[in-house]
């Protein structure tokens, strides 16, 4: 979390967007996490969606909660306030922020640990209340920060650290959220920015809640190999081997793959994931074969990605409550005070 | 039955829950109420929805002592299960009703009990035929029969059961009927009124009787709180359903619908005081109430709250504890839990209002002050007080009012000030200023539970965290300059023995001064109202020399705080405990005294 | 929770089981419900389906939140250890029951706003750990022993107290559990006896999670009428109606109907539900399968019940913690103590 | 650089975290050690995982004064980023060492430090090929390097090589040439050794080297706990890794494959406990670690289990609070979390273990007393203990241990009793008879945190409760009486100056002392192990005018419930705070201890 002001030399040339702005204004400290962490491609693809769509950066509001992908919204759009909650609980603090101001942007990042463990009650019920923000997982399948435990969604046959086997079946939020009745419900990989970037822009537009499920692998503790050799045989045996505190600089993985395509994409540890990019004729206004073919193409060994269902005619958070248009917390005291007259008339009944 | 007893006596009325018995209760309280004689109704309820015992009991008393007093002068016993019980706890000389519509075993009687029989049931079936109307019309048959034989004015119970089915004409009528089913059958049968009755007084103009809960929520809508999250838990539920209805009928747009409140159902407390956060830390005015579960639960966000310096007001409506505990059962126990809420350095600003006047006062002081502080406040009320009616003077407002927002930038000092740094001290009062999001480029700053150093910024460095706590024991000192005031209430001939309580105690210790002062005893009070305890509580402290710490839990938890956070040496304070889960009543308070004062002559 | 104890006398003639107990032996004590609750017919069904297993009561241990639902394991197998556990935390204390003694039959009740509000997490990770128990939801969409707020799994539309009307999406802990990988998934009433009873006696005998979602009405709290003159409204506008705390008394309501059939039960409140029950020739061995019948019988207005899918192979969560046979508590302190000269020996690496 | 220091310096060594440096600089730790020479490493680590700044410090001292010194002898800046702070950090007269490969800019210098240039990374580059070999090497040959300049046995050094990659023949060479490469170019440059420096001893016979939390999960297995759950949290997370892989050795059938042991990640910290509670009721030993924000999310859980008597051994690797704080710095700031945990009026039992060993035994003793009074206790643990390496006598082993499993009634016992009653006090010390689930029909109970009675019945009634929570007194008492005694150390001379601490301040306590006795002043000291606080303690505090409670947090928590929880009178208690999160050091003791002392001749 540790955010340290990048220096901000301001290039000639730079693209400027609607408001005149750079993206390097839509840009936050520098990243303290690993070299090639996954997360920070997604911190990328926050700072251009905003860019791009003219979000005046005050205008939005950053919330998370512990962990590895928490800590990125320090990392983006520095001139936005920030919140930082406690473990799992992000998606209260972003229902209160949005209660009391209806028109902020609120994006919130969280990690599998935070949302599919500690904070999944929270989650679904965000989802339930269909929630006015957009919402991103940043899905590494390990808890990072913590030092590479299984996550809730770590695959049925996924090896950790000592080959240990994960043999839960994996939370999938794409289907919680499918199940919960989501509005917005999206899977995309960290390193395809031409796909992340519109989804996070639609996301941002959308009225009510917007999940983007991003596989975003964690270069560090994915090192599967459950041999003598590898860094964690060493570090869990706790032999002070040398090497036992070591993690390797790598390159964040970047992937490009056209709508209707799939890809192998090969992890830093050498497993492979194959994505699948929902075509252009993909319909995602139906709730139930969304479902399906994620389940069926799972079966087949792919990951569906894309924005898989959306639905903006299902009344959003505010709707529900019937807030009125004036954000809350902007509502002069006057118009919320009853003032003494009608303290006065209303205790009659308590005579 | 031989003592007469004008407006000073106990009613209790044994019941079986969910039999429509405790509208047909506050009925009759409050028309004593209304013939200007003060009263109090203290609930005893199980926690379940239907079937099971449940008792209403109503002190009605013309000095105004509304505490529970110990005794029961008339009983109606409506449950046959508890019958003998109910029959055991009548106070000798006392009176007990029921209902003979079945013959009574000869052996459920006390020579010094006047055991009066109304044939409830059969008059109910024989006048009514719906069966729904049947049970229900039992409840006000007693009610007139209690009126006649306590004295009291038929117009007025009238008047009020017209009041409240204003809306429902034909209610009215079969209430109408069964209250004079009681009333004449009592006229008929028995001696009225009897020597334990009620007299008109004029002794209740300018009051109200109002629960607690009912109260707070009044001061959420007046102090404009917008934002209300609650997870449902007894005994606080009530004051978020008080919350909404006042909104529903002040804050909806006539035209449009549109609400100027938003009231959250959370999925749990962890997310009810999350909600909270979240809405202070953009502006608005929020609140979650709770009671002792909820409050072990909100315990890592109210740390957090602290140290990121986020207002937010809990309502905590106390319970017995530990655990579930008692739910339906009043205490004072969360008082430490609530004090030094969370792991690591924490303490949470208090208050503790003592009736439902205060509950209405204290909770706009609790927005003022959170915003001011820019921390959790949590006022402490309890079953006790929220729940059951009480009398206490009118609620009034002053339409001056506006809210102490605290030190809030908005968006033109942001314009103009060179920077914005959100935890720097300007003023050395330990206040920084803060910025909502939203505002102003120049706000942005980041709400982060992990160190921090003055400038927001993140921190690992011993130094900088070090002065950052180090300016949080500044702001607390800054709080005990701040918050309300104790009451305190001395006597010229008092010699040096002092009293302190919190919150619901009040009527007792009260009653147990008066009641000492009749026997030529006399003490001082402290009515603590907020912690910090600020200088006035330390100068009582400091001015007797021996102090009974009256409270209504175990362990003596207010004493404890005042041990900690006082310069008061600990071996003068002396715990007074009640907690068994009823109101505490004087005579506990009373035997204290004297046995302090027994002791200190000894010694 | 008020457990009064029932007059134990013996009926002649009173059936008998295997071993040799009566129906008797498997209840608890006096319920403290309202006169014809739903949870209460459950009970009943609970106790028949002990009895006709011929389970010893005291080799069961019934573990349950707080609610109505939940006090319900004192009015059953009054022989059997009982664990209230606080609100929505059951099913980590069965967790911890099965992983020390997984010798028991651990049977847990639920209501809706105790698993799916308060413990959602916990019950969603249950289903995913496998854990070896029954888990009854007693589902009536309103929270019981708080007096009737919406729960989360009231259905769009449904109206409370004042007439407000839900607008969330119903949270299914069918379709939940499906989704989590869980092993043993069905749904029944609580007045349909028939149904019920075998459906307990194959959750008890399930080697993992068998969880059944059993509607089960609220007669108090389901008083939807949006009138001035119904309970509700009088009840929050606080005017001191007399009958503001009455709670009449009202008869279970029981059903009966055969496989493959639809039933239309009407509750108290007037509202009506229509039951479809899975037929004979239903398949519960394909997931997908099950998820997409549920969700198509539900758009026509119906609620499937039965055992709606099962899986006896997933390993349990015994087998995927590949705990010893024996039941961890009995093991004897010298085979878990590693001894005096271990310790001398694993200390070399601390040299 | 002039004074002779053999055997009292302290290295610090600056590296980026995640390149290796932690287990080079153990391993330069334990060179020292074998060389029989007492030593203690920190590790100030950034709360992330790869590329910040990251510091480890060794102090060296043949008097076993193994707190940190404040003093840094030898520095070793590997960390471009912190080269300044580093190197104003070494004391006077002090070396620092730096990797010369790239030019230096003259301006970072200090004329009283003796710089040492050793290009590193051109070494390793010219070496070896492999880029992350490059990397790594580097660590090993300032390894080298600093093996020539304090005189540190190259065949000891070689010697931990070896062992270490055992099982990976290739690693060890790599190693050794890295080694030679920074020794030889040590003693080729520069005046091989430096005046401070290593000379062998035999002063660390019995001992080993072993943080806290592997000591606690041997206490764990030793104690026969059979099911661990958790939710991972710095610092405690080594203590489930420690168990498991303790677990992995001794309770897997080698037949079978099957485990004697359960160990479940729980969904959050909320489940830990829940699971522990469900396995203890089962007859389990059940045991969860967790860190301060875990606290807080068991405290409902905490007050439950306290409610309804179930054991649970808590471990508590304390952190810096409040909220996320700083959770890889240390703190002693969960003490009045801990002891008053949840709602209502509860109090726990809490053990403090004050160096590996103790972790180790109190450990097995927290699973006896958690068994003896079916109650949770809390381990008291910290960041300092638990994760880095103290020097400690070695763990023995009383092979004729048995369990004190408590109050337990079997299979037999219940077939001839004539009833059973869960809650009942049949030998009047407050702690009733329990049973497990399964074993016999007569010993089923409802186990509920709501209101219960001594039968173990549902109670709402006022007398029943009071009787239940007055026996959870007793029984507090009873625990008084069973908790570990105070470790006390006095001193003829003393007059009437003491001091009382817990946990990891220990060493900074004694070296004080040590320091204090060397300027003639002489005070004696109360390490507390346990609270409930019992007689001994009261005893020291009786027998002490003045009492220095040493404690690291900012409001004096220790001191807090001395105050509360013994008859001391809290004039009596001095706070001696340390609260930036490193481990406290002996300096602010020492001052006290003299200001105290002046004051004291002053008044
Ligand atoms: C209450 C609480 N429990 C545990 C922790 C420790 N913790 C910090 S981050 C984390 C897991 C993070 O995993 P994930 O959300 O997947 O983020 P990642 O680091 O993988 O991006 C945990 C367990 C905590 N901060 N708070
Ligand atoms: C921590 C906590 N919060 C709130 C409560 C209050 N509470 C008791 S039961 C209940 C809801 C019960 O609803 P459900 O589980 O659906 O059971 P039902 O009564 O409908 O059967 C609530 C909110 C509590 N006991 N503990
Ligand atoms: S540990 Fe994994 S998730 Fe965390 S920063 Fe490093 S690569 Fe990213
Ligand atoms: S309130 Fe509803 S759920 Fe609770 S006992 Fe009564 S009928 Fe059943
Ligand atoms: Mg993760
Ligand atoms: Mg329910």
């Amino acid at each position: 979390m540790t955010s340290i002001a990048k220096p901000k030399i301001l290039h000639k040339g730079l693209r400027r967007n609607g408001l005149g702005l750079t993206m390097r204004d839509y840009e936050g400290g520098m990243s303290t996490l690993c070299a090639g962490c996954g997360h920070d491609s997604v911190t990328a693809a926050i700072v251009q969606a905003f860019f791009e769509l003219d979000i005046p950066p005050h205008r939005a509001a950053k919330v998370s909660g512990i962990g590895c992908s928490s800590k990125t919204p320090a990392y983006f759009l520095g001139a936005s306030h920030g919140f930082n909650a406690v473990h799992g609980r992000m998606p209260s603090i972003a229902t209160g922020a949005s209660a009391a101001n209806r028109e902020l942007y609120i994006i919130g990042v969280s990690g599998d640990g935070d949302s599919l463990s500690i904070g999944l009650g929270q989650f679904a019920h965000a989802v339930r209340r269909n929630l006015n923000m957009l919402y991103i997982i940043e899905n590494n399948g390990v808890y990072g920060l913590t030092k590479g435990q299984f996550s809730a969604s770590a695959d049925i046959g996924a090896k950790a650290k000592k080959g240990e086997e994960n043999r839960q079946p994996p939370i999938d939020p794409v289907q919680m959220a499918l199940a919960l009745g989501g509005t917005f419900v999206a899977r995309s990989f960290s390193g395809d920015k031409e796909q992340l970037v519109p989804l996070i822009k639609a996301g941002l537009l959308h009225k009510g809640f917007a999940l983007i499920d991003v596989l975003s692998p964690c270069v560090t503790f994915n090192d599967h190999e459950a041999s003598t050799k590898s860094y964690a045989y060493t570090r869990t045996h706790r032999s002070t081997a040398v090497e036992a505190d070591f993690v390797p600089a790598r390159a964040a993985i970047q992937t490009s793959y056209a709508e209707g395509e799939i890809v192998d994409v090969e992890l830093h540890d050498g497993s492979r994931v194959r994505l699948r990019k929902v075509s252009k004729d993909y319909d995602p206004g139906n709730r139930g074969a969304a479902l399906d073919y994620i389940r069926s193409r799972h079966r087949a060994g792919e990951i569906v990605t894309g924005l898989l269902y959306i639905d903006e005619s299902e009344p959003h958070f505010h709707v529900m409550n019937g807030t009125t248009q004036t954000p809350l917390a902007s509502l002069s005291y006057e118009s919320l005070c009853p003032g003494s007259a009608a303290l006065e008339a209303l205790q009659r009944r308590f005579r | 039955m031989s003592q007469d007893r004008v407006n000073d006596f106990v009613i209790k009325l044994a019941n079986v829950n969910g039999t429509g018995s405790a509208s047909a209760n506050s009925l009759l309280m409050r028309s004593i109420f209304r013939m200007g004689v003060p009263v109090s109704g203290k609930n005893f309820f199980p926690s379940n929805i239907q079937g099971l015992p449940t008792w209403y009991e109503i002190r009605v008393n013309e000095k105004g002592r509304l505490a529970r007093s110990g005794n029961v002068d008339v009983m109606v016993a409506m449950n046959a299960q508890t019958y003998l019980q109910d029959l055991h706890e009548v106070t000798p000389g006392g009176v007990l009703l029921y209902d003979s519509t079945w013959p009574r075993d000869k052996l459920l009687s006390r020579p010094d009990v006047t055991i009066l029989g109304v044939p409830l049931a059969r008059m109910c079936n024989e006048h009514f035929a719906n069966a729904r109307t049947r049970v229900l019309m039992k409840n006000m048959a007693y009610v007139g029969a209690l009126t006649a034989l306590l004295d009291i004015e038929r117009e007025v119970v009238e008047e009020l059961v017209r009041e409240t089915f204003a809306r429902k004409p034909a209610a009215i009528d079969a209430n109408l009927q069964a209250l004079d089913l009681g009333f004449r059958y009592a006229r008929e049968h028995f001696d009225c009124p009897l020597p334990t009755r009620v007299e008109r007084r004029n002794l209740t103009a300018g009051k109200i009787m109002i629960d607690g809960n009912t109260a707070t929520a009044l001061g959420c809508v007046y102090a404009g709180a917008t934002v209300g999250a609650w997870y449902p838990i007894t005994p606080s539920t009530s004051v978020m359903d008080a919350f909404k209805s006042f909104c529903e009928r002040f804050r909806v747009d006539p035209e449009t619908g549109e609400r100027r409140y938003c009231v959250i159902q959370a999925e749990d407390e962890l997310a009810a005081i999350g909600i909270v956060l979240g809405a202070t830390w953009n502006g608005a005015r929020a609140f979650t109430p709770t009671s002792g579960p909820g409050l072990s639960l909100m315990q890592e966000f109210l740390g957090f709250a602290y140290f990121t310096e986020l207002p937010a007001v809990v309502i905590d409506v106390q319970r017995v504890g530990p655990s579930t505990g008692m739910p339906t059962r009043t205490q004072q126990a969360d008082i430490l839990a609530a004090a030094y809420a969370s792991h690591g350095d924490t303490r949470h600003v208090l208050l503790f209002p003592a009736d439902p006047r205060e509950c209405f006062e204290l909770t706009v002081t609790a927005f003022d002050l959170a915003d001011r502080l820019q921390t959790p406040v949590i006022v402490m009320s309890d079953l006790d007080l929220g729940m059951n009616d009480w009398m206490c003077d009118e609620l009034t407002w002053d339409d001056g009012y506006r809210p102490d927002r605290g030190k809030v930038l908005g968006a033109e000092e942001l314009e103009q000030a060179k920077s914005f740094f959100r935890y720097l001290d300007v003023d050395g009062d330990g206040i920084p200023y803060r910025t909502y999001p939203g505002v102003h480029p120049k706000g942005s700053y980041f709400v982060r539970g992990s160190g921090h150093n003055k400038y927001g910024l993140y921190t690992e460095n011993a130094r900088d965290y070090q002065e950052l706590v180090d300016r949080l024991l500044e702001k607390w000192r800054t709080a005990a300059r701040l918050v309300p005031a104790p009451v305190v209430r001395t006597h010229p001939e008092a010699d040096g023995l002092g009293i302190v309580a919190v919150g619901s105690s009040d009527p007792a210790v009260v009653e147990a001064i008066e009641r000492l002062a009749e026997e030529g005893i006399h003490v001082d009070y402290c009515r603590i109202r907020a912690f910090p305890f600020g200088e006035e509580v330390e100068r009582f402290l400091e001015t007797h020399e021996r102090v009974l710490v009256v409270e209504q839990n175990r362990d003596a938890q207010l004493k404890s705080l005042l041990t900690l956070e006082t310069r008061c040496p600990k071996e003068r304070l002396e715990p007074v405990l009640s907690y068994g889960g009823l109101p505490i009543d004087c005579n506990g308070i009373v035997d204290a005294v004297k046995r302090v004062r027994l002791a200190g002559v000894a010694a």
